[in-house]
């Protein structure tokens, strides 16, 4: 029995699993925050979908005999289309939008000449396996790619050939950026390295907006990706966020702004070496900026660390935090004593404390577990995160004001960008 | 003022101050530099920076202040007259992949490929309105600069661009004639959202329900991205140290927050209604702001009580700027819910949010929004400010000026019972039907 | 960049400018890359909106000298600019005693015009430094 | 939408779908672009790549046989763990108890995650019920 919501995601998900043909019966949605009346009331009507009174339905399911199709077995390849297609170029881009193939704006289309030339700008062979990826695991078999599909993608997001081993890096992951969750998650990139100076990524004015061409396009590309190469970013079926999210279109692309920073790039603290690139990814609620928070204000030197303690009150401790700080920011956590990242870590698991009472009534955090949990009551505080490692935090920005935005975020790894040169 | 001057700058605002006075009439303006930042200095630091050089001539600072106040002026500096600017010829003509590059390359885009704006689609477009070609559409700026002017056959240009169909362009002519710009010079990092109420929403197929925010449905795609494309075009916004001075930028500013509100799913009176409209109007109504953020994360949002709404929306309001107000996207599931408990109307949920959302004088007056823009209008003597910065610390006060401050839409496909909430303050509803 | 190449950026034109390279730059050609044989050339429309023209506003005379006058110091409200004056009117103090510094706060957020104080200075003072950014 | 157009946009091979027709007919069309009019006459045409990767084959499971009657039967009502499924399956048992007493519900809450698999749970159905009723959604 499911609810009505999630009705193309039921029959779609037996199909894929094998059984195209299973007898589902709908309930109306919500059940969550209904009266038992209310819900009883649903068991005496009918299905919403099938119409048919819905328990009769359930007991039917169980006891009328199966059809020749219902036992079928055997194995089924679904198809994705022809390898190519051919005719005028508005039609072709009229025909991708149509398809699902697109974020449902303009692309540049696929030709094998341009596909040809992104595929010089890796040593690895066009049919090449890159990775499997699907929408969500456990919810959805994987699909596999090789690097020539991940071309077609790129060329598609307006990437130049340049941008490619990042792209084929983010593929590798197998990390979809459309989710399958009834929230509406977010996807973060962390660039480091020499990339960031040979892509002339922007880690200076307006990051994170729409200022920079490899900035845009390999966000815009790890979305095609998360459509095209695993079937996933179909709303309905394999996107089930409510109300859906204005950053998986291009995601969170964050250049560390190294130069600027007082502290270490991000992937040399994840053990790579400054001269490599690196790409490391984070997955969580949202972004948002700082500068509401309290402490900012004070005069004459901004509290930052006491705006970055607050401003981390509402998030979830299932992700964990990752901020990004102007250099200014960082620079001013300097001049207030925390001379590296793992000082204002330290000083945030100390001093961002949440109560356990709060803690249960919040959808995403769970209480602590564990010995030490039975001496806890309603009003004992805790630290929001108790690891330091919960608290990420990258440098970037224009230097135009000492703000910063944090994330709601988890870590999740950092892959090499030259392996795929 | 016929007085001389020197404004003094930090360099960060550098070009900035420059193009600035140059727009405004005084391209040979003296202005002299500090190093950046100031903010956050000890008086000694700063007293360094005043007996040390100006960071851009490398000349002694003060030394250069007065000369700029007593150093006689040349010929150019004594200029008056008319200056035209040039926006370079009416039309390019090239192969398909170089204009692709070139209008990249010239900052017409948002750096991802575009429809190429031949005659032939702009003129297809401009079939989506009764206006005429050089009709006046309106005036822009993206910030405080002078503004630039437009035609309906500008605004088109930047509609077949974005990869919108015809159907779409009286929306896209609605917005560019608010003159509201989704590329906003401030440092801080802007963003910007639109609700579109009316039957358009269903005859242009908008997504409203799974994933209404995302990347799911061409007219919430493309109109949105019309929008920052043509704030880039139209009003001259988005030049990095010019035009826009956001330190870290905003992924909002690609594609804006579009918000078709699911009018058959919302218990209440839809956006534009409330605000004058009639429900078969097409109306837009934009917002400007900070940001989004998901309600599901906060405190009483558990699934083991009831939601805790008013719990749940403080403790996301606790991070906002009361500089802006608050913009709460309700899935339908979670406004159904909210009637059941006895708000069935928008502005009874309001008026409740705006009395049990509240804060601390003393963590009121620690956020940097009260500092720079409240407490200045509390010296002149502005309410609510001057009466807040007359109670002692431990009192509550709203975490919003106004009631009014806060606005309420239902958009979402009823997966679950989540809300979202924006950083948002309305700005300005404009009428769709005026522009078919 | 220098003020030249930032004015020509915005258009202005050669003729004011008499040195700056605005023209070559404005009319840096859609085919700057010439196309591949056989691809065929289609036209497009210049997106851009019309920018007003610039009414050029002489600046004010300067002052032969700062001994005996009266500058104000004036605060735009950033974080740091009160801070920033107060040590400019310490110099002044110490470097230039004979010249009167006024300082006073603009009113209102920074966005926000005071014609009150505009009204002060152009009766009392004789010159202005203005503290912007922070 | 319904289950032929459903299955048709995932690209289901209209073989294992023997028996109709219509999806047949609906996995052939996606193969080909559509045609837009007469505005392309004479415009070059340019051959593109699919994009798409490779979904892995899906091998049927055939449905187990169904009872003749659920009377004097043991039904298993399972939730998921999505929050309202344990009050909602407590109504199916009271419907139960009212319309169908023969039949004994047992109410049980799959352990670990929504997405995770419960093997001990599996194998006391497997031991106790002949059949289940699970509720998914919220």
């Amino acid at each position: 029995m499911v609810t009505i919501a999630f009705k193309d995601l039921a029959k779609t998900n037996a199909a894929k699993r094998g059984m195209p043909l299973q007898r589902i019966s709908f309930t109306p949605h919500p059940v969550w925050g209904k009266t038992d009346d209310e819900m009883y009331a649903y068991l005496e009507g009918n299905d919403p979908v099938s119409g048919k009174p819905l328990m009769k339905e359930v007991v039917a399911s169980l006891t009328t005999p199966l059809t020749a199709d219902e036992m079928k077995t055997g194995t089924v390849t679904p198809p994705t289309g022809a390898p190519t297609f051919t005719d005028t170029a508005d039609n072709l881009q009229q025909y991708f939008l149509d398809n699902g193939m697109t974020d449902f704006m303009p692309i540049i289309l696929p030709t094998q000449e341009k596909v040809d030339a992104m595929l010089k700008a890796t040593s690895h062979k066009p049919d090449e396996v890159v990775g499997k990826m699907t929408p969500a695991q456990g919810a959805f078999p994987a699909w596999s790619y090789t690097v020539q599909h991940v071309a077609v993608n790129a060329v598609m997001a307006g990437a130049i050939p340049d941008y490619f081993p990042t792209i084929l890096a983010i593929a590798s992951t197998g990390i979809s950026a459309l989710f399958s969750s009834t929230n509406s998650l977010v996807s973060a990139a962390v660039i480091n390295g020499p990339a960031r100076e040979k892509l002339q990524m922007n880690y200076g004015i307006g990051a994170m907006g729409p200022f920079n061409q490899a900035n845009a396009v390999i966000g815009r590309a790890w979305t095609l990706m998360s459509k095209n190469l695993d079937g996933g970013g179909v709303a309905g079926e394999t996107y089930m966020g409510s109300q859906g999210n204005v950053i998986n279109y291009n995601n969170l692309i964050i250049p560390e702004n190294e130069k600027d920073s007082p502290w270490q790039p991000f992937h040399v603290q994840k053990g790579f070496k400054p001269e490599e690139s690196v790409i490391s990814f984070f997955f969580g609620f949202n972004i948002t900026q700082g500068q509401g928070g309290k402490g900012l204000g004070m005069r004459p030197i901004p509290h930052y660390h006491e705006a970055m303690s607050a401003n981390v009150g509402p998030f979830a401790s299932l992700f964990g935090a990752l901020f990004i700080l102007d250099p200014l920011v960082a620079h001013g956590l300097g001049d207030l004593g925390f001379k590296t990242k793992d000082d204002i870590a330290n000083w945030l698991v100390k001093n961002t404390t949440v109560t356990v009472k709060d803690v249960k009534t919040m959808l995403f955090s769970a209480p602590p577990r564990g010995p030490e949990a039975a001496n806890l009551t309603d009003d004992s505080v805790i630290p929001k995160w108790p690891r330091a490692d919960a608290y990420n935090f990258v440098v970037c920005g224009g230097q135009t004001n000492p703000y910063h935005q944090l994330a709601n975020m988890s870590y999740r790894l950092s892959v090499s960008i030259d392996k795929w040169t | 003022m016929g007085i001389p001057s020197a404004p003094l700058v930090t360099k960060a605002f550098k070009d900035l101050a420059i193009l600035n006075a140059a727009k405004r009439g005084m391209p040979h303006e003296r202005i002299c530099f500090t190093p950046h930042p100031v903010w956050g200095k000890t008086p000694e630091e700063v007293r360094a920076y005043v007996e040390g050089p100006d960071p851009v001539s490398g000349k002694p600072l003060m030394k250069e202040i007065v000369d700029a106040l007593t150093v006689p002026l040349s010929d150019d500096e004594k200029k008056s007259g008319m200056l035209s600017v040039s926006v370079g010829p009416p039309t390019f003509t090239d192969t398909a992949d170089n204009l692709q590059e070139f209008y990249l390359n010239n900052g017409y885009t948002d750096f991802l490929p575009i429809i190429i704006p031949t005659e032939e689609k702009v003129d297809a477009m401009m079939k989506g309105t009764s206006h005429k070609p050089e009709e006046a559409v309106g005036k822009m700026a993206a910030g405080a600069y002078p503004a630039w002017s437009y035609n309906v056959r500008q605004v088109a240009a930047s509609a077949v661009m974005a990869g919108c169909k015809p159907e779409y362009f009286p929306i896209v002519l609605a917005v560019a004639s608010s003159g509201m710009a989704s590329l906003f010079s401030s440092t801080n990092s802007f963003a910007f959202a639109m609700i579109v109420n009316g039957p358009i929403r269903d005859t242009l197929e908008f997504n409203y329900g799974i994933g209404a925010l995302g990347p799911f449905a061409q007219p919430n795609a493309t109109i949105g991205r019309a929008w920052t494309i043509l704030s880039k075009n139209l009003g001259n916004g988005g030049i990095p140290g010019d035009t826009y001075l956001g330190s870290l930028g905003n992924n909002l500013n690609y594609n804006n927050a579009v918000i078709a509100e699911h009018e058959d799913a919302s218990p209440w009176v839809p956006f534009h209604v409330q605000r004058g409209f009639k429900k078969e109007e097409n109306v837009v109504s934009l917002f400007r702001g900070l940001g989004v953020v998901p309600g599901q994360v906060a405190r009483g949002s558990s699934a083991n009580d009831n939601v805790q709404f008013d719990y749940q929306m403080s403790d996301l309001f606790s991070t906002f700027t009361g500089f802006f107000g608050a913009l709460i996207i309700a899935d339908p599931l979670v406004a159904a819910r909210l009637k059941e408990q006895g708000y069935d109307t928008k502005e009874k949920l309001i008026d409740w949010l705006y009395k049990n959302t509240t804060q601390t004088v003393k963590d009121y007056k620690s956020r940097n929004y009260a500092y720079l823009f409240d407490y200045p209008r509390a010296l002149r003597g502005d309410e609510p400010w001057a009466s807040w910065y007359k109670m002692p610390d431990d009192a509550l006060i709203p975490h919003f000026p106004h009631a009014s401050d806060i606005n309420i839409v239902v958009a979402g496909g009823q997966t679950n019972a989540y809300p979202q909430a924006g950083n948002l303050s309305y700005g300005v509803s404009v009428s769709i039907d005026k522009w078919m | 960049m220098n003020r030249r190449k930032l004015l020509s950026l915005l258009g202005m034109s050669p003729a004011l400018l008499a040195t700056t390279a605005t023209e070559a730059q404005e009319r840096k050609s859609a085919t700057k890359n010439s196309p591949p044989p056989g691809r065929d050339k289609i036209t497009a429309v210049n997106p851009k909106g019309t920018p007003p023209a610039i009414q050029l506003i002489p600046m004010a005379p300067r002052l032969d000298t700062l001994n005996g006058k009266t500058v104000y110091l004036v605060d735009t409200g950033f974080h740091g600019s009160d801070v920033l004056l107060h040590q400019i009117e310490a110099w002044f103090g110490r470097n230039m005693p004979s010249t009167t510094v006024v300082f006073r706060r603009k009113a209102g957020p920074y966005m926000d015009d005071d014609p009150a104080l505009w009204k002060e200075i152009k009766a009392k003072g004789n010159a202005v430094i203005m503290a912007v950014g922070h | 939408m319904n289950r032929r157009k459903l299955l048709s946009l995932m690209g289901m091979s209209p073989v294992a779908l023997a028996g109709i027709p219509a999806l047949a007919e609906q996995a052939k069309k996606s193969d080909q672009t559509k045609k837009k009019g007469a505005a392309s006459a004479g415009e070059p045409k340019l051959t593109v790549l699919n994009p798409r990767g490779l979904p892995p084959p899906i091998t049927l499971i055939p449905m187990a046989p169904r009872l003749s009657t659920l009377d004097g039967k043991t039904v298993y009502l399972v939730s998921d763990g999505f929050p309202g499924a344990d009050a909602f399956l407590n109504q199916v048992s009271i419907w139960f108890k009212k319309y169908m007493p023969n039949v004994t519900t047992v109410y049980r809450l799959k352990a670990g995650g929504f997405a995770d698999d419960d093997p001990k749970l599996n194998a006391e159905i497997k031991e106790k019920g002949q059949a289940v009723i699970m509720a998914i959604g919220h």
